[in-house]
């Protein structure tokens, strides 16, 4: 996979920095939440499958950091870093994802189906491309009620040969939704190369035939990232309809951590190894000036949180029993009679 | 009082309840001319085409979009035209409306209400016909009802457009037409509970939806022989009624349930096997289940009739239950 | 509804008169056979729904002719045409639609699932667009045993919103499978306009996102439509992928049967109906010199055929109670012990 | 005999009816590295990728291609990964592969075998654990399959891969590493015929998939207590062994059904009922079921274990059913 051909120019170097200093601070903390989840793995604390997202971490920064937390995003089994960047607590994700009281579901969910609605982030999702019709259903409801919010929908590469694809950007479009939908595109659908599940060039080309405006980006530069995100997302508010970002990145990680990826070629993961998006970010930054100090800290600072978060949810209890039996439904409730 | 159809307190009911909350939207196919039967006439002109808003042919699509703003607070009343086609927005109301809730550790509600006209209609044939009231019933999340009268239809619309859970609303295709009467003011009908729709002493007829007309078709017959049946409309299926069946078994010491689904895992087995559990030592006579054979629905009228339950048959399994051969052979 | 600004232009006056001849034979039979079943509807003979194609014939003609027999083909609810143009009886499709015994079906399917096997036709469909994934399957097959035979799916304007468009296309793309994929575009899903409920420019636009050719043709050419149907299934026999024909056309009745269609604007079906494809192309065969008595008798004899037909399918006996349990499955067969 | 994994088992069947029939194929996700339980491991690069294909994530494609492809003549066997993604083809399944023999009046047959995985694994939550066998038992035109051991996974999946109807296939993820003897040569097994697990007098347990080995695990401490249950494994539920059942309960007088899914509308609910129905007045306690409750599944471990049946709980129910009790009280 090298670059694609109309992938972003480099920005300029007047950068931002402490805006893209934050960026960097959410990509070293998505890095180390992950980091110490596989640890949590390993221990035997992580009990269900994890999708890493190390290696894509500047698609949640530069998106989520674009949104108002009032903003909705909907997100899929990757989804650890829009949550994290959407600004759901570190704490409560780690419990999640060992199952543990203080979750952000309660235990309930786990890593494939965390939440915080507090935030804005209606739910990862067990079901490839099933995000996208309730991304538009949110993005409706807020038409309906002329909401000022938008929702960002993420979804993979693969997820753009199911159905509900078409159907939510059809459905947006049509109804001229306040949808941003972001296709992180990192070339493999589990174990396969999409390349050759998928007819024609993907989802900016398809974004297109329904009349969606469509870019195609480098989605390990932060920087590009940041300025095509704010400016997709300000079309958005400004009420002009759905927008759709192509995003080329790649997973260092198998597609699940117990994947090893033996699949992948070595060079083509070393070339993206090369292109690592926190690596590239920090690099630009202290070109530009910032304290080397600090930028160690953005890395280390994060590295100490996620081991704490990662010993409190350790030491957190199991949830109750009786919340196998709450938030089922009002209706028939399973809680309130035994059957 | 007043005498309506099943259609027109469909239509009465979604009008009074988006009068009522400006939270609530129906989406769905033709919804502007009116829906596929008419039950959306005029509601276009009066709430405007996005609160009755039509959609592309995107079944997956108009449900999942429903998750999605029942979750952002509104309450979307999808509409899917035939609950055949429901099945193209299965994994949307199954492995996502059902579930959102439970899975987000109760952050969210999924308060939406997917009305799936079900049932034999007339050579409708095997991709317009069916009724899978018992899959529903079977997923943890979802409440399921399925009225059989207009003033049922006006007042369990109404109680499934508030209901704060996602509600699989079964409308019958045979029964758009039927007449009844219906309360003038507010009128609303609790979820989960039965109503009796004849009283009796001597077997306990449980049924629902077109079956309740075709059931109490069958007690006059009955009546005719001195056996007088008693014929519960659960109206609700998830949760239903056990209380008043557990209770009306009791009185009578025989239970047939009749449905128009396929009896083989039809939601009649949960019944009978309740029953069977809870009242075996009551019973005067086995449990006895009645629906349709385990074929796909023709279109030919001889053939569908093959699939269809009568109040022949419905009586004719009732006698045999009061006979004394009942209760000692099996 | 004006024309497609990228219809094909009209075709050379040196016309295939035989050729042509026998297309109009069939766009005659076509519409003889669709108002002999509404006769037989208004009789109540015909008990279920019935979707007339009537206005739309010169599209089933164009495609099915340039088919051999062997060919398949996967059409709509509003099949009729297709199947009799691929060669099916008149009679047991007659019979079908009054559910008597010797339709092609058994009287089991009805018009919503007519079928004839024996002629290549695998079934109408009562699920819009879940045709297109069983073609799709279907011509995996024939590819698998490398033979010769291609498979065209109809499917109306009002498909291409559901999901099984795209995975069916996708699909048949990249596997290069020989299909034609036929969109019928009457300008109408059931009562509602199609191009309000449909992004970007339709079906033609969406093929070519996914690297399919398209063509967008005037259905109610039939010249033309012969000559883009004839090169299309070429190039899909030749092995070289799928291909789509966007055909805009209108259906001169309701949605269906029952449908005053009273939502339409009286002058767009007007100026259809003055672009009859029957119509015109028997006059652009009376001035390539047919002779008008053969012209004629194209009409009357499928009037006289069709009406012979609706008289065969009214005395028809039912078919015998055992179909109802019959054909269900082998294993767990109802009919073998009754439940 | 040898002794193999069901995981094993399943590759072994796959590959043998490939090597036998021609017109056999697979089709599904990532089949081209082995699968995502490995289960299709070693067959691309024996069989070539056009025979064991690779698919895009379309689960709605991959079923109606299927279904295209069994009606053009060849025999595809569908992975659909999890059975909860089978729910993203639920039209393609049931109104389209389970009727078209049927709507077109026995033109075409529809031999296609969708490989489902089903149920609990560890911490898999609500949208990767399911067991929805009671909504295909409802379904005319499909058969129904859940093994429960190596043999039966070798035997049952080459017997359905033959069949000419569409066959539900449902293995069950907790039992890939399962571990059995299986015979060396060619080894079908019946669909529709069930499996005695063991004898008993006292009490029948009828079970299928994961289930059969909880089961089992129960009946060692109910024989510690002198009683002997007989467990019959259904192996398949469409059509399911009516007469292996109906022949044991008239000999215990007892019947206790025990699976994985929700209790309520589950095919328990079947078996319950049709043997109340058949063997009323030979039962010496009423018939029981034991199933999950209705909640979805949980991530969490103690929350998820919430929704299993324990070796525990099935002595204990069967323990009340042989009280003397039971056969008085109700
Ligand atoms: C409908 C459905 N099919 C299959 C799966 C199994 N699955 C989970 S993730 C995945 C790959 C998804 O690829 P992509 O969309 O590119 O996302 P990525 O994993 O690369 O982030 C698959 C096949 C699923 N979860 N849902
Ligand atoms: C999945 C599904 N949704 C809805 C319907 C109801 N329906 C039948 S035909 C039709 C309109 C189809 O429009 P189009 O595809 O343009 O075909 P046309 O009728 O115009 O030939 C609709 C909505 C259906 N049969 N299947
Ligand atoms: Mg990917
Ligand atoms: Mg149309």
């Amino acid at each position: 996979m090298s670059p694609a051909s109309d992938e972003a120019r480099p920005p300029a170097r007047n950068l931002d920095r402490e805006r893209l200093t934050a960026h960097l601070d959410t990509m070293w903390r998505i890095r180390a939440f992950e980091e110490a989840a596989l640890r949590g793995l390993s221990e035997g604390l992580v009990r269900g499958a994890i999708h890493p997202s190390i290696g894509q971490e500047a698609v949640a920064a530069a998106v989520c950091l674009n949104l108002a937390r009032s903003d909705l995003i909907l997100s899929t089994h990757r989804g650890h870093g829009h949550t994290l960047a959407k600004g759901a607590d570190a704490r409560a994700m780690m419990r999640e994802l060992l199952g543990r009281a203080g979750g952000t579901c309660g235990g309930k969910g786990g890593s494939m189906h965390i939440a915080d609605f507090s935030v804005g982030m209606l739910g990862a999702n067990g079901v490839v491309g099933a995000n996208i019709p309730i991304a538009v259903g949110a993005a409706h409801a807020v038409a309906l009620r002329g909401g000022p919010e938008i929702v960002a929908c993420f979804f993979g590469d693969g997820a753009i040969n199911r159905g509900p694809f078409l159907e939510g950007l059809n459905w947006a479009k049509i109804f001229r939704l306040p949808v941003l939908f972001v296709c992180e595109d990192n070339a493999w659908s589990a174990t396969t190369r999409t390349a050759d599940l998928t007819a024609g060039e993907g989802a900016a080309a398809r974004a297109r035939s329904l009349g969606i405006p469509a870019q195609i980006l480098d989605g390990n530069d932060a920087i590009g990232l940041d300025a095509a995100a704010r400016d997709a997302i300000a079309a958005v508010r400004a009420g002009e309809g759905p927008r759709l970002l192509h995003v080329r990145t790649y997973r260092m990680t198998g597609h699940t951590a117990a994947d090893a990826a033996g699949y992948r070629d070595a060079a083509e993961v070393e070339a993206w190894r090369a292109r690592d998006p926190i690596a590239r970010l920090a690099a630009a930054l202290a070109e530009a000036g910032v304290d080397p100090a600090r930028l160690e800290a953005s890395r280390t600072e994060a590295a100490a949180e996620m081991a704490d978060v990662l010993d409190d949810a350790r030491a957190a209890p199991w949830p109750d029993l009786a919340a196998a039996f709450a938030d089922v439904q009002d209706v028939g409730d399973p809680a309130e009679r035994a059957y | 009082m007043a005498t309506t159809t099943y259609l027109a307190a469909s239509t009465r009911a979604l009008a009074e309840e988006m009068e009522r909350d400006p939270s609530v939207w129906a989406l769905g196919e033709d919804l502007g001319r009116g829906g596929v039967f008419g039950q959306y006439k005029g509601l276009q002109a009066r709430f405007g085409a996005a609160r009755i808003a039509d959609t592309p042919i995107s079944e997956a699509c108009i449900m999942g979009a429903a998750v999605g703003a029942a979750m952002a607070g509104t309450r979307p009343v999808v509409e899917m035209r035939f609950s055949d086609f429901a099945l193209c927005a299965t994994d949307e109301l199954v492995n996502q409306a059902a579930k959102a809730r439970f899975m987000f550790g109760g952050q969210a509600t999924v308060p939406l209400v997917a009305r799936q006209p079900i049932g034999m209609w007339r050579s409708s044939a095997a991709q317009h016909s069916q009724s899978l009231e018992a899959w529903y019933a079977h997923v943890p999340g979802l409440v399921v009802v399925a009225p059989a009268t207009p003033a049922d239809n006006l007042g369990l619309l109404k109680s499934a457009i508030r209901a704060d859970d996602p509600v699989v609303y079964l409308e019958h295709k045979d029964l758009w037409a039927a007449e009844g009467d219906v309360p003038d003011g507010e009128h609303l009908v609790p979820l989960g509970v039965a109503d009796v729709a004849r009283a009796g002493r001597d077997v306990t007829i449980v049924t629902w939806s077109a079956m309740r007309r075709t059931s109490l078709a069958a007690t006059e017959t009955l009546a005719g022989e001195g056996v007088e049946a008693e014929v519960i409309d659960l109206r609700t299926l998830w949760p239903w009624d056990r209380d008043a069946v557990l209770a009306s078994v009791e009185r009578t010491g025989r239970l047939l349930v009749v449905h128009e689904a396929v009896t083989v895992a039809g939601f009649g087995a949960e019944i009978a096997a309740f029953v069977a559990e809870h009242l075996h030592h009551r019973l005067r006579a086995p449990v006895r289940r009645l629906g349709a054979p385990r074929i796909p629905i023709a279109y030919a009228p001889p053939l569908e009739n093959a699939a269809r339950v009568t109040p022949d048959a419905i009586a004719a399994a009732a006698r045999a239950m009061l006979a004394p051969a009942a209760a000692r052979a099996s």
